[in-house]
Order: structure tokens, then C-alpha cells, then sequence
């Protein structure tokens, strides 16, 4: 069983809450989810879909191909029609559509009506739609109530309770339809999954990574990760802080990192492009920091609801001045989880900005999981808390072998804690002389240099371990790579290299996968952007020419049917 | 009183005469007086001249970006309570590059007493129009003067509602003043902003310290800083008399207020979440 | 008077039932009123809700970043007279993102027309506060409410002697004088700053269209805005009843006064130089 | 004959004034002349020097060995004694240094005595050292006068003949002193050289470029352009504006470009990094604009006032999402005048940023001239400026074959000029669908790219056309490697290749230089950073790893002699 719900409609009428509901009822049920979602840069109509992939194994992107598709307007049905598998069926209400449609498969089911009949207000008929969806699955309404609840959170019992009532009508009023035998599921049997999405997943890394402070300005795909964290902020003293803008806002977090806490921000392209020199100050003060990048295409405001892998390489070198930096680009909420905690755990050992590049589909896609286990979470920590000790004994920049110094906590102790953008001398002093500038230089940067690099995972190798055709990418691809490969591996030897840790660059000496890409008949780097950066910066760490590339620009996702196709097709030209 | 060693810092790399000067001694002065030691003092501070002050005392330190000393200053006061933060800035780097963030750290109003040197004119870089030159400020790129009108941040602060607005003078007669109006922005609860009128022996040729000697005067005694009105009246006074003093006070709720847990104890301890807290996160998502 | 189809422009994507409406239609009106072309306008924004506006008419357009409206109107404005410039930013946009520019283009005084879309909140980006939202404005960030102080975009101008500085209600019976407002403000030589308020239906719970309604009244007439201290005190009524109207205006030198040659001619030619100035240039170094 | 002068003292002693009186004067003679500075971020005290070398024959770089060290005070003598050429001298004045010294190769000279015997005022006594030190060399005071005159522009002839009074002192007390021989000029003959530095010729380029709107925030070392722009501001009706940031400078010169006219701005690493945004707006709306980047060491504040080349590859990546641009790193003042040209060109040509990228070095070294061709310099204007036509026929983003549209004036006709940061049509009006977006993309980018490329320059072989010793760089390390290879090339076949346009990134199936490259025997970059910029970039572009690096990061440029001790260090070890 692998069904494709796509529901659509204007901003506004309710297809998150409809999406939301069945990939939460889905999932406690055990059923595997991945939905994603396409949404315009507006608050009331235009033209957006949600889109609910479920399965009993695992998936992990999203396809083109509809299997049921909920039209709660007309155009949903013109611009989506022609995605509907040949055995799909439609749903609609010919009072939403504003038309009809005789083909069987357009079921036409009176949600408003249900909803009126019931006394409710018409915005509540999206329960109908849901309560339909259910009825027609055979999935019964058993765990309708709790998620909706949960959904409706303040709004309170009685809207709930109706929303059931509403649901019901819709379900029943399907019992009665002709409804697709291979559209039906059995009964899914397994324990309740977990459902999160990109930014919940950085924003828990950030808070079981003992985060403290962030501060962003608002900007759409980054807001998320704010949310999530401010709805944790008051269990954990967590201190949330909208900045003036994101110049404040990375300033605040450096402030408040010098402070003693852990601090984190996040932004999308636009406002990291702000950060920059803020970024700058991160390495020269080497105070840590974690910062997320969520990606949007550019250039400029670009298209700002929409998903581009576009900015590695420009948050690869952003900043003037050369500092160490840790760059991760996680595949997977999962991924994004451990990463943001390996990236705290880096930025407070080496004393360093760390970066999470996510993007927009990573950051609304919401995955199952069994379980996320606590035991890979690393949290140790690295400041100097004493609260005694003498202010000759301490030098915020002291020379040590690592090039790492220790960090205390002003105003704990009477030792001095002096930073400084300018060049500096051991105590935070500024200098002009070129012998401590060689030596800063070497403590900030060439010291810490092979330990941080020895820190880093190779890239993950799924599927043969001797692939002839691979597919290469990094962050938001890993889905759809992964499912790739799992049909691809059917016939040929085919794997997937998926890049999370990218800088430093995993070093090709100490794993095998240079020798991998070398040896595969066909290398394809597949990325979601227009000039392939993430092939330029392997063939600059690695010198690997790719042979073949696949490219998506138009800022949609790659989604399962035609990247088969396409990888079929450059299959075709070897 | 002489200065004890306690807060003897750097040697100071500002031209002979400058007023930086002055106001270093007054900072001092103050930290001794209100029997500070060090490690209870943080100086925020960010590019320019008057920027540099805090490697000339001792206490912590952060000398961060040209025109980004109040982020930093908010962020720290945010989370750590344990220091008296102090910001110093100049009149380019707080009313030019950090404009935005003096608007907003007076809309949130958190607990840091700034101290803008204000020369009038753009020192570290060589003699460009700050935002408060007057137009008949000339320079290599304005060679004709400065074509901008000053900024008055008096009057600016007042009417963003500040709660501590004063102005102050790095000279001779002012220091004493300069002393108490610090003194008093280190003990009122919130955002305190001092302007002090600092001459620049090298590039302020207009407005000289003998300029400013002759052009200002204490506000009256039994002047209320309460009244807004009033203090708006006269922080626009200038061509025909500069007033120096406390023009308007409020207190007000300070965004540290609302901290969930700036204390002591929450930096002295690891941050981390206990396991069965951890466990709850990771579990948020059935 | 019904409008015609020289401004029509794209189909809005904004709310039914949102502020930005009423004053789109009011600009059309006024450039068909003092019979513009679409050609002698120019249209810079930055992104927001309200940005998004030249869009909806027709005209020269810039609609660059956020927050970024007034410094590209100002290079604008200063190499070419050609069109008549607005400015057009949101709450966020203008008093957030872009506090420093607001302060600094008002120290310049360009020709330009500003117009703040004012909804208090930020609208876009579904809700967050924005430097006007008050306290009580609550979101998923702010779940306890908005922490800082409102911006008091009236009397930060008259603070900074904006040579006009207004107030307008994108209103019903705001609608003709809005309209009296924006025609003065492109009449007025000089930076002048229409600050709208604007109902948010998606977003704004607090101050809706009918809290604007029954909390604004116009000034009386007879007001006299040349007063500058009687502008400051109006401009800090809010919460009995908001005043709307024309609350400051001084006629002063403008930027575009010191131009070197910002003329129709300089447009129209290529930019180089004679070959003998190019020389001279090259020959400088000896 | 090849001496060099080091001027040494406290800032505001006039070591500049001394320095460019004489290089004034050698170049009015006919004199070869490369000058340095080194200052500290201060403007009064602590120690700075002017280093002048001239020759009978062209220098471009300097020295470390001095011959003439002229020491206004006793710190002078302490820093920079072992730096005295063993045949060397001091000149020096006891009452400035505060002690006197024995040895006879320091002469002290009575430079307050000789200025105050005459009634002037103590700074004057820079008159008397450029008056000893023109009379110890032999060179008389004829060209003197109009010197002064320049330097002290408005301040009057009076002061002027003060000076010419205290110089001939100077120059009379030397004549009774013993002069060393090797350091006398003989009568040098040649007609007059042109003497500017790295900031002058990129403020030359863009006035003689046409452009007509300077837009910065003041930092060093950026500065001296703007101080040049606007010295011919008002001859050439230049609209100069001080920014309140360098968000508002970029976005003033976009605007300003928009309204018609050619645009540039300026600024150093920290700046720039606040002007990304803005970059990123120049490449989605398709707006020329010119931008300075002159480096200083980084990170943060870094050294202020000194030099560094560790911003290529931040500048290069700079901006969110996917835009062309181009980089030029200019080798000489010669090559930064007509690259700012061709910058100008560039961006007005495909609507593109384009950059120019210095460093402090080259900003203030200056270099000698024998003339500066206006002939090379390409002066079209690409901006339609008709004053008619119909607003029906104009779209600002019209798909043509080239990428490139037209660029309307606002306001010229009726046809309307719409501009836009979000993802647009070809009318510039927002849009959302993947289609449209799609060939935006192309055009922006794929359609310029081949062209662009093409108009890219090879980098500059110079030396041996086969050669086993290469010096590799780029940007302001010109001079070092032009003088070393002709060193070099005495004993060896030895070349440099320098790289001044660096992105698009010159097509080595264009020229031959990667041939060059790979049959050296020993390929040496040379940079003036920590990481070795230049050698990843050319990795990435081509493939090619160099053996050997020379890289220097304390803030100080190369200096002849160690440069040229540190390559025989690696050539040993080959
Ligand atoms: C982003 C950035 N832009 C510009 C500079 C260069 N800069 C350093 S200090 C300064 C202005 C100094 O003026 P002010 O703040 O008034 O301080 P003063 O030197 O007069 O005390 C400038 C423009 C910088 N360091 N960073
Ligand atoms: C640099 C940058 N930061 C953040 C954003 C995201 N953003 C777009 S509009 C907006 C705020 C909108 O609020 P406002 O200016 O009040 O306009 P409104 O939508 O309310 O009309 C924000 C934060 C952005 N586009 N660019
Ligand atoms: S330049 Fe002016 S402000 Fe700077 S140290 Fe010298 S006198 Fe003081
Ligand atoms: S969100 Fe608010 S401001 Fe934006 S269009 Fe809707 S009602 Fe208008
Ligand atoms: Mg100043
Ligand atoms: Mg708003």
C-alpha cells in the first residue's frame, strides 16, 4: 500500500488542517507518512496544495502521481487533473468547485452541506472532507478525536466535539459510495509513529542541546524553528527574542553566547546575507554560536515560500576574513535532529559559528519515525563555570596547543572575560604587530583545523556498496535519492551518497567514498538548484569530474516520477 | 581622589587633548566611587574612537562591530545578570551604522546605561560628517560641507519614551556633572542614554573643546526631568545655549523583567536537560 | 468619480477585507486628481503586504528588499527628476528592518512621499509583532504578548524636524482625507512621511477596521502644523482618541537642492566623457 | 641604481608628507618610483612608515632592505635598525629621537634647529628632511616647489615658500656632511613619470568611465576612492552621497543605476559583507552596478589599516541564491584603472554587479608612469534612452536570445521600467509558477553565462613562455612576482601568471596557461592569506594542485628579500 492524498485549494480554506489531521491520524495508527507542502506567498487565496504520502513502509518523498486528490476549489481540479494516476479518484463539492464533474472517479460529496445540516459553521466542512477520506479507507474515526484536539490546541473541547460530528457525517456519507478496492486499507496494524517535520526536528535538536537564547527576525522557511522553540521556551528558561533585524539578531545571540548560554539564530538566504558580517565576528571573537540557514530561491526575495538548495556555497564562504566553520545540510528531520546537537556540541568545543542548512521542503516535509533515541545526543559541556579564581590567573585568548582557549562566563568569577573584533593579544587586547597576528591566526584557525576536520562523518553510502550507478547529493535530496535507489536497486547495482557533514569537507583519506565515485559507470549529482554547487565543491575538495548532473530550478521539489524518469534517461545516454 | 591601580588598563592610543580622555577618568572615578570592582563591569563597545575605552580600564569586554554595541549589550543582559552592563559608542557608530538599534533597545528598554561620545564628526576614520556634524562640517568627500541635517538624539530618544535621557560634557566643569549623570544611569532601572559632548582635536575644528566650554550650561536646578514636554522643549535648544544634565526620567518595566531564569545559578551549571526531559522533547511528536 | 483603466494593474493577493485596499484605491484616485501618467511615477517598496502594491497599478516600479525602500528612492531621486517618487513600506519594513534609513533620509530631505501601510503587525509573515504592535498583540512567537514598547512613528519624525509628518486612516470616512493628504505630501518639496493606519483582518485582532474607526478623529481644523512643540504633544495622543491629519510641516532645503546635474538632458545622453576631459583625467598624476 | 627610503615616526609626524614630497619629486625627475605605507588604526602616536624606492629602472614592489632610514623619533631607529642595508644610513635628528648615536652611518641632521633658526613652525622640519635628504642624493630642490605647492593645496604659497626655505637648509647642512656615494642619483634624465596608487586609479576608472553616482560608508581602506571621485565630482557633475550604512550605500547605487545612469560604491570586507543583500538585489533585478572591495586583514575588525587577500573567496560566493557577476583583482594601479573600466563595461553590457577587489596594499602603494592610454578604454552606452515609444512595448525582462533586455530610463517615455526582488515575468510583475521561474533562471544566468565568459581575459604569462619555475597569484602580489621572476630569470626559466580577472573564471581551453601550469617543474602560489584561496579556487576550476605555497598573513605585504629567500627555500626542497 502506498496512497498519495494531495488536497488543495486558496490559502486560507483549511488544507493544512485537513493534511495535518490525516498524517497525524495516519501515523497513530502506524501507518508510514511523508507529506510536504506548496504553499504561495499570500494569507488568503491563490493556489496551494498539501500533499499526504502514506504507506506501510517507510517513505521518504513525495510523488507526482495522485492517488485521491480533495479539490476545495475548481482550479485545484485544472491545475491538478492531469497528476491523477489513471485509477485515482477525486473528491470534491460541486458548491466549492463550482461545477461538476460526470466522470466516475469525481466523487462529487456534499461536505458544506454535511456541515449545514449539522447547524456548524462552513469552515468545519474540511472535518467532512477528513471524515471522508477515513470512511473511504476504512480506517474508521477511532483516532480522529485526540489528534483534532491536539490540532484545535485553545480552541477548546466543543470545537472539537463538532468537528467529530462533522467527520462522521462526511464518513458515512461514503459508506455509501463506490470507493476504489486499492484505495482501502486493511487494518494497519503497528504501534503509533512519530510525525515531524524539518523545523521541529532543528528546533528540538536546539533545545535538547540546552540552547538558551534565540533570536531571529521573521522570515518565511526559518520561522518554524522560532515557533517551535517559543512553544518550548517557558518548560526549559529558554530566553526568545525578535531582533529589529537579522543584524541584531546574530549580534544578540553573540552577546548572549558571551554571556555563558548557548545561543542559536536562524533566517532564510536574505537575512543570513545580513548576518554576514555578524559571522565574521563569530570567528575572529571565537565565541560559539549555531546558526540555521533555511533556503529559499534567491536571488533576493526570490520566490519565498518555495524550496532551493541555492546558498551552499555563499554560506560556505560567507564572511570577510578566514575562520574555521562547520556547515551541516541535513536529509531528513532525523538527520536534522542530530546534527543541530552535533552542531551545538562543535561551535562550544572549538569555540566556532556551526550552521544548519536546511530549506523549504525540508522544513515543512514532515517524516515518521519509531522512535528518535536519545543516546547519540552529545551534551557536554565545554564553558569554565568556576565561580572562583583570580583575574591574573585567565586570558580569554590564551595560546594552547589546541588553539582552543577557555571560555568563562563574565561576572562568575573575578577573572576577565575581554573579546575583540580587532586583532588581539591573549588577554583580548587590541594589537597591530605581525608576530601575534601570525600567532592568532594560527590558534584561531590552522590549531583547531585537524581535530575539527577529524569530526566529521563520511558521507553516508546506501544501498550496494560497489555501485555502478550512484546518485550523489546532499541535504533535502536524501529522500528521494534514497527511494530512488530502492527501485533502482531492483534491477542494477545502484547506491546513494548523501552529504550531511559538509564542512570541513569529510576527508576523502579516511574513508572510501572518493574510490566510490570513481568506480561508479554513472555518478549523477543530483541538487535543487541551477549551477550545481554541490558538484563544484567536490570536484574543488576532491577533484571529481561528474559525468551526469540533475538540476531543479523551478523552486518545486523533486518528486518521485519524473526523477525516475530523468534518471532513466541519462541511464539511456552511457 | 586619585585613581587607584584597579582599573588601570592599556595605555591609550587617542591623540593628545582628545576628550576621550576626560571621560575615561570619569568612568573610573565612578566604578571607584560606587566601589565596583571589575569583574561586576562590562563594557560593551564597538568601533571608532571612543569605542577603544574599555581596553584602557579594566573589566570585561566586548569591542564588537562598528555600530553593533547594543545587540551584543541585549543579548548578554538577557542571560547573564551578574555584570553592570555599560555600551559605549560613538555619534557614528550609535546614530549612523547601529541607527535601527537604538530604536529598538529603547522599545524593550533592558537594564544597560549608553554612553555615546559624541565628537561630531567621524574621528577613527579620518574626518568624515557624523550624523550630529553640523553643515558646515567640511571633509575630503564633503567638501563642500555636510549636506545632512544633525540629528538630535535627545529629542530622538525622547520621543521614543527612553526612560533616562541626558547629555553630558567631556571637560573641565562638566566632569563632576558627567560623574553624577553616570552614576545616576548605572543606578536607574532600564535603558539610560548619555550623549556626551566630546571635542576631537584632530577633525572637529568647529566644534572645539572651548566651543563647547562657551556653549553649553547646566540645566536649572529644580529642573523635572518628569516632564516629557518639557524635556522635549529643551532638548531642542542648541544655537543659543546647549543645556548639559538630565533632561527626562521614567521607569518603566524592563525587558529583563519578563527572563525566565537570568540568575546566577542558571550559569553556573551545565545546560543540559535531564533525561527525562530529553525523552519528553523527543516524544512531543505522537 | 469612477476610476479608469490607466492604473489598473495586477489582481491583489491580498485578504478580502484588508486595509491595503482603500489605499491603493485611494493613490489611484489621487494620481488621476492631479492628472499623472503613469510614466511620472515612481513606485518604491520593499516587501511586506503593503509592498506589494505598484503591482496593482501601473507605473515605474522598484520593489526591492525589505526594508530597503528609502535608500534606493534616495539614489533615485538624486540622479533623476524625472517622476514624482513614493515610497511605499510596511510597519515592519519601515520602522523595523529599516529604522536607520527612516532616520537618515529625514536628515537628507529628499523629494520623496512616504507612505507607511501601517497595520501594526507584521502581516506577510502571518502575524509576528512589529515595531507599532501593541502589547497585548500576541503570536506564536510572542505567546505572551509583544514585550517591547510601540514605536511612535509621529513623534520620532517631528523629534527629527520631518518637514512633513501626517497621520492617515485607510478608512471609510478617512478615505477623501487620506487622499488631501497624499496630494499635499506630493505637492510638498521635500521628505514627507503619511503614516496609514491600515486594518490587518488576517492578523490584527486588536486593531481592527472598527477599533480604527471609533479611536481616530481628525485634528480641528484651524490646527496649525507649523508648531513644532504643539505637533509633538498631539503626536503622542493615542489612547483617547488618535488624531489624523497633517500634524507638522516646515519647507526647508532639499537634497536634490545640491545636485550637480540631475536633468533631463544627462538622462538622455550616453555618460562619457570628451576625449580631452579623459585625458585631463589620465594626466592628473604627474 | 635602486634605493629606498623608509620614513619612520608617530602618526601625525607627516611621514606622508615627507614620502610624497619625495616621490613627487623622483618621478618629476624622471625617477622610477614604488611606494608603501604601514599605519596603525590611530591618528596620533604609536608607529608608522613610508617607504619610497626609486630607481633608473621600473620597481614594483618593495624592499625590505633600507638605504636612506629617516627616523623622526627613537622608536623609529629600535623597529626598524636591522632592517638597514649594511652600506645604508639614518638621518635623524637628536632632539626628535631623544638620544643620539655614534656610529657613523647615523647623521644627524638638526631638522628643528634648521626650522627654527628660520622662525618656522616644528612640524615645517619635514621640509628640512626632503630638503637633506634631495641635497645628500644629489637631486637639488628645482622640482621642489611645485611639489609642496600640490601637496599643500589650499593652505597657500606662503607656507609653501616657508617650506622651500626650511628644504634648502636641509639640503645646505647636508652638503658639509660625507654622503655615501652608491646613494647619489647622478643627473637623472627622462621626462616626468605619472606617480598614483591603487585607489586613485580606481577612482580615475570610474570618472572616466562615466559614472555618475558614488554612494559609500567610510572605512579603511575604501576610503581613498571616494576621496578621488569626489575630488572630481564637481567637474564632472558626480553625485557623491555618504551613506548612513553600507546597506543604504548598495541599495542608494541601485538605485540610482535604475534611475539611468552608471553607479558605483566601495567599501572594505566588513562593509561588504553588510552590502550582500544588496548584491543578491543587483543580480535577480538585473541592475549594473560597479563595487569596490578593498581588503584588510580579517577577520571582523581585524587590522584595520593593514593588507590581506582573504576575502576572494567570501566575494566570489557572495549573495543568496544563483546569479552571474563579475570579479576583477586588479595587480597595479595601471591594471585597476582600466579594469574598473572594463568593470563599468561589464556590468552595463549584461546588466550584472560587477567587482573589483583590492587590498590596502594596492590602495596605497604607488606606482610610476610614463603615460596612461586612454585607448583601451571601452566607453558604449548600453541603456536605451529614447524618449518615445508606447508603454505596451516595452517588458524590463523580456526573454531575448542573449539574456539580456533592454534597460529603459524611468520617466524618459511613457514605457514603464518595473523592477523586481521577487521572481517576476517579463514585465517584472511578481509571479509563483515553476514555468516562469524556470526560464527566469535561464536567462539570468545560462543565457549570459557563454558571453560573459568570453570577454574574460587569459592570465597574464610574464617571464620564460615555457617555464620550470612559476610564480602563481593574483591581485596585488604583481609586483613581488614581476620583480622576483626577473630576478629569477637570470639563472632559470623562470615566469609568473597572474590572474586579475577572476570570475567568470578564465577558460583554460581558451588559452594554454593550464599547459603551463602542469609542465612546471615547480608551480608556487603566492598569497597574501592563511588558506590558500587562490590555490583552491584553481583546484575547482581546473583540477590543477599546486606543490608549493607561499603564503604570508600578518597583516604586511611581501617584502623582496624574504619573498625571494623564501622561494630558494622551495626550490631547495624540490
Ligand atoms: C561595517 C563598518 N563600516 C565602517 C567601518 C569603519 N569605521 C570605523 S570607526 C568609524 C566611524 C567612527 O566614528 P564614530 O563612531 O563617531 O567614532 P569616533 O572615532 O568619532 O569616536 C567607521 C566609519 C567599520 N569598522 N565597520
Ligand atoms: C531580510 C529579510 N528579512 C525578513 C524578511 C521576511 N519578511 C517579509 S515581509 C516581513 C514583515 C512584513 O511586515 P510589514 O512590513 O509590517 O508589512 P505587512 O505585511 O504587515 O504589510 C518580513 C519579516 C525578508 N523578506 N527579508
Ligand atoms: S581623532 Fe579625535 S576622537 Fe580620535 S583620538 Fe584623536 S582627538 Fe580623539
Ligand atoms: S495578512 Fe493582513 S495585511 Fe496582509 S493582505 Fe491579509 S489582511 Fe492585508
Ligand atoms: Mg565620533
Ligand atoms: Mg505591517
Amino acid at each position: 500500500m502506498d496512497i498519495t492524498i494531495r488536497i488543495g485549494g486558496e490559502a486560507g480554506q483549511g488544507m493544512q488542517f485537513i493534511g495535518s489531521a490525516l498524517a497525524g491520524i495516519f501515523t497513530r495508527r502506524g501507518l508510514h507518512v511523508f507529506t510536504h507542502q506548496d504553499y504561495m506567498s499570500r494569507i488568503r487565496g491563490g493556489h496551494n496544495f498539501y500533499q499526504v504520502r502514506f504507506s506501510d513502509r517507510p517513505v521518504r518523498c513525495s510523488r507526482e502521481k495522485v492517488d485521491i486528490l480533495v479539490a476545495l476549489d475548481g482550479r485545484t481540479i485544472e491545475v491538478h487533473r492531469d497528476d491523477l494516476d489513471p485509477r485515482g479518484i477525486v473528491l470534491y463539492d460541486e458548491r466549492m468547485t463550482r461545477s461538476s464533474y460526470p466522470e466516475p472517479r469525481f466523487k462529487n460529496i456534499p461536505f458544506l452541506a454535511l456541515t449545514e445540516e449539522l447547524g456548524l459553521a462552513p469552515i468545519m466542512a474540511n472535518s467532512a472532507a477528513v471524515g471522508a477520506i477515513l470512511g473511504g479507507l476504512g480506517l474508521g474515526l477511532d483516532t480522529y478525536a485526540p489528534v483534532v484536539d491536539e490540532l484545535m490546541g485553545k480552541k477548546g473541547k466543543e470545537v472539537a466535539a463538532s468537528n467529530l460530528r462533522v467527520a462522521r457525517a462526511g464518513s458515512d456519507h461514503v459508506d455509501k459510495m463506490v470507493w476504489p478496492g486499492h484505495l482501502r486499507c486493511g487494518e494497519p496494524g503497528g504501534p503509533p509513529l512519530l510525525l515531524l517535520n524539518g523545523s521541529q526536528a532543528i528546533g528540538t535538536g536546539a533545545v535538547v542541546s540546552g540552547c538558551r537564547f534565540y533570536a531571529a527576525y521573521p522570515m518565511t522557511p526559518s520561522t518554524g524553528i522560532m515557533i517551535h522553540i517559543a512553544s518550548r521556551a517557558k518548560a526549559h528558561g529558554i530566553v526568545i527574542e525578535q531582533a529589529e533585524d537579522e543584524i541584531a539578531a546574530i549580534n544578540m545571540a553573540l552577546g548572549a553566547s558571551f554571556g555563558g548560554v548557548r545561543a542559536m539564530t536562524g533566517t532564510s538566504g536574505g537575512g543570513f546575507a545580513l548576518m554576514v558580517e555578524g559571522l565574521s565576528l563569530a570567528g575572529m571573537t571565537e565565541i560559539p554560536v549555531v546558526i540555521a540557514e533555511v533556503q529559499r530561491p534567491g536571488p533576493a526575495t526570490g520566490l519565498p515560500t518555495r524550496t532551493e538548495q541555492s546558498d551552499l556555497l555563499f554560506v560556505l564562504h560567507a564572511g570577510h576574513g578566514e575562520f574555521p566553520r562547520v556547515l551541516f545540510a541535513p536529509g531528513t528531520p532525523e538527520q536534522a535532529l542530530y546534527l543541530t546537537n552535533k552542531a551545538f556540541d562543535l561551535a562550544e568545543k572549538y569555540q566556532i559559528p556551526a550552521i544548519i542548512q536546511s530549506d523549504q521542503y525540508l522544513a515543512d516535509a514532515e517524516w515518521s519515525y519509531p522512535k528518535l533515541d536519545p543516546a547519540p545526543l552529545r551534551c557536554l559541556d565545554y564553558r569554565d563555570r568556576a565561580t572562583d579564581g583570580d583575574a591574573a590567573d585567565y586570558q580569554r585568548y590564551r595560546f594552547t596547543d589546541s588553539g582552543v582557549s577557555p571560555l568563562a562566563v563574565p561576572g562568575l568569577s573575578p577573572r576577565l572575560v575581554v573579546v575583540d573584533s580587532d586583532e588581539h593579544d591573549e588577554e583580548g587586547h587590541i594589537i597591530e604587530d605581525a608576530e601575534t597576528r601570525r600567532r592568532m591566526v594560527d590558534k584561531r584557525w590552522r590549531r583547531k583545523w585537524p581535530a575539527l576536520r577529524a569530526e566529521i562523518a563520511q558521507p553516508l553510502l546506501y544501498g550496494h556498496d560497489r555501485p555502478e550507478l550512484l546518485l550523489v547529493g546532499y541535504g533535502s535530496t536524501y529522500g528521494i535519492m534514497h527511494d530512488a535507489v530502492d527501485i533502482l536497486g531492483e534491477n542494477r547495482a545502484a547506491a546513494m551518497l548523501h552529504f550531511s557533514e559538509l564542512w570541513p569537507f569529510p576527508d576523502p583519506a579516511l574513508g572510501d567514498y572518493l574510490n566510490i565515485l570513481r568506480q561508479a559507470r554513472l555518478a549523477i549529482c543530483v541538487e535543487n538548484n541551477a549551477t550545481g554547487q554541490l558538484a563544484r565543491l567536490i570536484r574543488g575538495e576532491t577533484g571529481f569530474e561528474f559525468p551526469a548532473f540533475l538540476r531543479k530550478y523551478d523552486g518545486r521539489p523533486f518528486l518521485l516520477e519524473p526523477f525516475m524518469d530523468e534518471i532513466h534517461g541519462l541511464i539511456g545516454k552511457i | 581622589m586619585a585613581l587607584s591601580e584597579k582599573f588601570k588598563g592599556q595605555t591609550p592610543a587617542w591623540c593628545p587633548g582628545c576628550g576621550n580622555f576626560a571621560i575615561l577618568n570619569v568612568l573610573k572615578r565612578t566604578f571607584e566611587a560606587m566601589h565596583l570592582e571589575p569583574h561586576e563591569i562590562t563594557i560593551v563597545s564597538g568601533i571608532g574612537q571612543g569605542a577603544k575605552l574599555p581596553h584602557y580600564t579594566r573589566c570585561n569586554t566586548f569591542n564588537g562591530l562598528h555600530g553593533r554595541t547594543l545587540p551584543v549589550a541585549t543579548g548578554l543582559t538577557l542571560v547573564n545578570p551578574l555584570t553592570r552592563i555599560i555600551a559605549i559608542a560613538g555619534d557614528g557608530d550609535c546614530y549612523g551604522e547601529g541607527g535601527n538599534h537604538l530604536l529598538h533597545t529603547i522599545r524593550r528598554n533592558p537594564n544597560i546605561t549608553l554612553l555615546v561620545h559624541n565628537n561630531q564628526v567621524y574621528g577613527l576614520t579620518k574626518g568624515q560628517a557624523s550624523p550630529t556634524s553640523v553643515p558646515a562640517l567640511a571633509s575630503k568627500i564633503q567638501p563642500f560641507g555636510n549636506p545632512s541635517e544633525p540629528l538630535n538624539p535627545l529629542a530622538l530618544a525622547i520621543a521614543l519614551d527612553c526612560g533616562f535621557v541626558a547629555r553630558g560634557f567631556a571637560g573641565a566643569g562638566g566632569l563632576p556633572h558627567l560623574q553624577k549623570l553616570i552614576t545616576m544611569a548605572l543606578e536607574h532601572r532600564g535603558f539610560a542614554l548619555i550623549d556626551i559632548l566630546q571635542n576631537c582635536v584632530s577633525f572637529n575644528k568647529i566644534n572645539t573643546f572651548h566651543w563647547y566650554k562657551e556653549h553649553t550650561y547646566f540645566l536649572e536646578e529644580g529642573y523635572d526631568p518628569g516632564d516629557r514636554q518639557a524635556a522635549f522643549a529643551r532638548s531642542l535648544e542648541w544655537e543659543n545655549g546647549i543645556p548639559l544634565g538630565l533632561f527626562y526620567r521614567r521607569e518603566k518595566a524592563t525587558v529583563e523583567d519578563r527572563l525566565p531564569r537570568g540568575d546566577r545559578e542558571s550559569l553556573t551549571a551545565p545546560p543540559f536537560l535531564s533525561a527525562a526531559a530529553v525523552a519528553d522533547e523527543l516524544g512531543r511528536f505522537f
